[in-house]
């Protein structure tokens, strides 16, 4: 009873908080609502038994990435004064169409492409502690493509380094 | 339902005042150290020996004007300070005060929560405070705030990975994520941490220094530089609960430490039979004792040590901290794999 | 045809910020604004704006006679008063020809040393404490009370003593004062290694101040600088020695000079300059003469008509008093003071300038200006 | 009970509210948002399945989608800052040179 009480309020407040976040008015508002909602999403982990993914979303995406977001967007924002960032044509009628046809397309796939068994309950815990088995594939099974994402890791900052300086 | 729901809601209750209480007088105890490392008296005019100088503190914080500046971003202005204090407060979850005690015939274990992911959330939980500080130096519209904002956030973010990298090492010694488990970790291998991992303990000491914004990286309130850092403009109750953080930051980092390298509760030399009267002392009596001895380790260096400037901090952070904790890890790696522990 | 591929303007983020040290900033010894121009935590350029502690003493000094002046000059740096007082008073006597009597002269230079030490335990303390080493300057203006007690002994007062009079001292000094010099002095030589150790061998305070504000010789003598800045870059120049007054023709002690001119040689200088005033005061205490402290003077002075310059090695640097008299009236037509705080000031933007905010207040530190003399 | 297609739904929905986010609002940072928005809700399917096929292979799947996220934010940002300093605007149409 209490997981299905925790993961109708967690996902009413994950998709509360993204509508927010397109469409607040200022951006800060935006990335403030976008940590909230990765805060909802690492309880949702949690509630699905994914504690090191939970703690590694809080910390890398919350506490990193987001914060990235922030001071881009306060450097940005540094000498126009609050009200010049408010966008002031967001709700446009394009966009909104578009994204419809998304939509569409998503149900079109739902509908003929997926045709899953009748789903049975999302059970079983899992004996070991989490960690250490995420810990464990990920060492051994998916070593290569760990240190592919490292490699990732070190073209991104040098791009990011490079891209950013002021004098060249 | 009692054990699930009763116990550790009082667990928590008696946790957080303790802290309030504790975060009360470790201000006092600061300025009383520092007064008498300065050869002078510190607060004596509120109760006796300025017990009462706390309770003084906070009613005049409660009772001074909170002043909104014009322009400011109100929701954010209120919020700032409230971000930078839960994030320290709800990292009190997972430290292990002691080992259990028994208490009206049942045993209560004297961590509020023992999660498997116990450091990381320690870590990820410590990396959403800098959000209060920037949002506080943001939404405060003027001048100064904003750069100390940024200042103390760059400060903050390069600081938690030399103190993560720490944590990695006595990750590989202990075994396991977990507060409890690491202690334990520590009483079967019988020695502290504090003497498996030395380089480690330093770096997380120095690293914790520059976390909490204490000296010597107390840049982004240094007085003589921008005026007040990103605090200027909060005043009453609001720029209590900025102050209340520091010293709960500092609490945490403190009882981490002695969780860490001073091994949680256990007496000094854990299974040396010959000292196993000191068992006799309850658990949590040493892990108060432990902590207040680093606390006064931070309230001693700043009394004594200069301030660092801006460029000089973040190269220590990035160009000695960082590779020294990298360097300790590989280490700490290779002596496992050959002790084949 | 696409635009003409425009320069990338400066960093956008925080290009051109003007940020107001304003009169009332903790680090700025009283009431100085400095206007800083900054790309982003670098200073592009410093604005001195002084001027708040004007109260024309110059002007005041020209309706006064010439023992009522002594007073005017206490508070030019109200830190080393003894220092302005001894200036005064010698460039009058300068103007009269007087012949000071060899008490007076021992007497006067063992005030003008305490007083050094006095004003250089304000600048350790406030240097420091602007660094972040609070601790400092507890220590030292623990040390400076007891040349103030010492001080008020003599003539009185804590800061404005009022000590000398044209022609040698208003009074002789109290039986055991020289006692408690000397056991003054024997206490100020451990102190002083007690902030060596605080701070000379300092990690952190090494970061600081090393590198900082460097000055060349030949550039701080183009500025005008004085005393210990000066001394710093290497440019042998102590008017104690090039040009003695009082009784420093009798004592012998060594000038501190540095290598390059940043703000650990100033600060290494400053130290060293503890060590050699106790060292003078010792000399004079031990030779101190018998006989009056104070020369056949007539009350009413009226110089002969003429100027002279006359300068002084002030704690802060070559301190003088140019005074023009008409030779009828009792008072000087024109007394016009040289403060080394003025000069030294200038250099501050040139000190300043590529570094960062912290180091501006460590540069105002090292300067060590008192605003009662810059302004006059 | 709850079931795999709650999850299902949730991400879709999420990952939708994402696509309407990039395509209608004006200002890139905003538009990197979203697109954060995105792949989260890729990474609340991929833990589901884990959860729901009881092997860890999906959550190591989501460390990395966190790893690329990281990578495109760090990259997108210093394009902005790039950017930003030349043309004083982060305002999405006004980015309509190839060369200026």
């Amino acid at each position: 009873m209490g997981e299905q009480l925790a993961f109708y309020a967690l996902s009413a407040l994950i998709l509360g908080c993204a509508v927010i976040v397109i469409t607040a008015p200022s951006a800060v508002y935006a990335i403030l609502f976008l940590v909230l909602d990765f805060l909802f999403v690492a309880g949702l982990y949690v509630v699905l038994h994914a504690q090191f993914v939970a703690v590694i979303q809080v910390l890398v995406y919350a506490g990193g990435i987001v914060i990235l977001y922030l001071f881009v967007v306060m450097l940005v924002n540094l000498k126009r004064p609050p009200e010049a960032q408010r966008d002031r044509r967001r709700r446009s009628r394009l966009g909104v169409a578009l994204s419809a046809v998304v939509l569409v397309e998503f149900a079109a796939i739902a509908l003929y492409g997926y045709v899953a068994p009748e789903a049975g309950p999302a059970g079983g815990g899992l004996s070991f502690s989490n960690v250490e088995r995420v810990g464990w594939l990920l060492y051994t099974d998916y070593l290569v493509p760990f240190e592919l994402a490292s490699m990732l890791l070190l073209v991104a900052m040098i791009g990011a380094i490079v891209l950013a300086r002021r004098e060249l | 339902m009692i054990d699930l729901i009763v116990i550790p809601l009082l667990q928590i209750v008696f946790v957080l005042t303790g802290v309030l209480i504790v975060v009360m007088y470790l201000v006092l105890l600061e300025r009383k150290i520092q007064a008498w490392v300065q050869v002078r008296f510190g607060p004596m005019r509120v109760g006796p020996h300025g017990i009462l100088q706390p309770v003084a503190d906070v009613l005049k914080l409660f009772v001074k004007e909170d002043i909104t500046p014009v322009k400011a971003d109100k929701w954010i202005y209120t919020a700032a300070p409230i971000i930078v204090l839960v994030p320290a407060l709800i990292a009190f979850a997972v430290i292990p005060f002691g080992s259990s005690v028994s208490l009206f015939g049942k045993k209560i274990s004297l961590a509020i929560a023992d999660v498997n992911v116990g450091l990381l959330y320690i870590v990820a939980v410590a990396s959403l405070g800098v959000y209060g500080i920037i949002l506080g130096g943001w939404s405060s519209n003027s001048k100064y705030p904003l750069l100390a904002s940024l200042r103390a956030s760059a400060q903050l973010v390069s600081y938690e990975v030399a103190v993560t990298l720490t944590f990695v090492s006595v990750i590989l010694s202990a075994g396991t994520l977990s507060m409890v488990g690491i202690v334990n970790a520590q009483y079967n291998s019988g020695v502290w941490f504090l003497f498996v991992q030395p380089v480690a303990f330093v770096i997380y000491m120095i690293g914790g220094l520059a976390e909490t914004n204490r000296s010597p990286f107390d840049l982004p309130e240094a007085e003589s530089e921008l005026v007040g850092g990103f605090h200027t403009e909060y005043s009453g109750m609001r720029f209590a609960l900025f102050f209340l953080a520091e010293y709960t930051n500092m609490i945490i980092v403190s009882s981490v430490a002695t969780t860490l390298f001073f091994g949680g509760w256990l007496p000094p030399f854990p299974n040396l039979k010959a000292l196993a009267f000191l068992y006799y002392v309850p658990s949590w009596i040493w892990f108060t004792l432990k902590t207040f001895l680093i606390l006064y380790l931070f309230l001693w260096i700043r009394a004594t040590l200069p301030r660092y400037r801006y460029d000089q901090l973040m190269r220590v952070g990035w160009k000695v901290l960082i590779p020294l904790a990298l360097a300790n890890i590989v280490v700490t790696g290779v002596v496992k794999v050959l002790l084949g522990r | 045809m696409p635009a003409e591929p425009t320069a990338p303007q400066p960093m956008f983020d925080t290009d051109e910020l003007v940020i107001n040290m304003g009169p009332q900033h903790p680090a700025t010894h009283g009431v100085l604004r400095v206007v800083l121009k900054l790309d982003g935590e670098k200073v592009i350029d410093a604005d001195v704006v002084i001027g708040y502690l004007h109260r024309g003493v110059e002007k005041l000094s020209e309706h006064r006679d010439y023992n009522q002046i002594v007073m005017l000059t206490d508070r030019l740096d109200y830190c080393a008063s003894a220092a302005a007082n001894l200036v005064y008073c010698e460039a009058v006597e300068k103007l009269l020809s007087l012949e000071v009597p060899r008490r007076a002269r021992y007497l006067r230079t063992v005030l003008a040393e305490l007083q050094r030490i006095a004003s250089h335990l304000v600048w350790v303390g406030s240097h420091a404490m602007d660094i972040g080493a609070v601790t400092v300057f507890l220590y030292a203006l623990r040390e400076r009370e007891l040349v103030l007690d010492l001080f008020e002994e003599f003539c009185g007062a804590r800061m404005t003593y009022n000590a000398m009079r044209v022609g040698g001292l208003p009074q002789d000094i109290p039986p055991g004062w020289d006692k408690r010099v000397l056991a003054f002095c024997a206490v100020m030589d451990e102190k002083i290694a007690e902030y060596e150790t605080l701070l000379t061998h300092n990690r952190i305070w090494l970061d600081r101040t090393r590198g900082v504000g460097v000055i060349s010789g030949r550039e701080a003598v183009a500025i005008g600088l004085s005393g210990p800045p000066l001394r710093a870059s290497g440019v042998r120049r102590d008017v104690r020695k090039d040009e003695p007054y009082a009784a420093y023709s009798e004592f012998e002690f060594d000038v501190p000079l540095g290598a390059n001119g940043d703000t650990y040689d100033r600060y290494l200088v400053r130290i060293e300059e503890f060590w050699q005033s106790t060292r003078i005061i010792r000399q004079a205490i031990e030779g101190l003469p018998e006989g009056p402290v104070l020369a056949k003077v007539p009350r009413m002075i009226k110089p002969p008509a003429g100027e002279t310059y006359h300068a002084n090695e002030s704690p802060k640097g070559e301190i003088g008093f140019f005074i023009v008299s008409d030779g009828t009236s009792t008072r000087p037509y024109r007394c016009r003071v040289r403060p080394p705080s003025f000069c030294n000031l200038q250099a501050l933007p040139r000190l300043v300038r590529g570094h960062l905010v912290a180091d501006v207040v460590a540069v105002i530190g090292t300067i060590d200006i008192v605003l009662g003399e810059v302004d006059r | 009970m709850i079931t795999q297609t709650h999850y299902l739904v949730l991400s879709t929905v999420l990952f939708f509210i994402g696509v309407v986010g990039v395509m209608t609002r004006r200002n890139i940072i905003i538009i990197l948002l979203s697109i954060e928005l995105m792949l989260n809700a890729v990474n609340i399917n991929l833990i589901a399945f884990s959860y729901h096929l009881k092997s860890e292979i999906g959550q190591v799947f989501a460390l990395f989608v966190i790893c690329v996220a990281a990578a495109e934010a760090a990259v997108g940002l210093g394009i902005i800052l790039a950017f930003y300093r030349n043309k004083e605007t982060v305002n999405i149409d006004e980015m309509n040179l190839m060369r200026w």
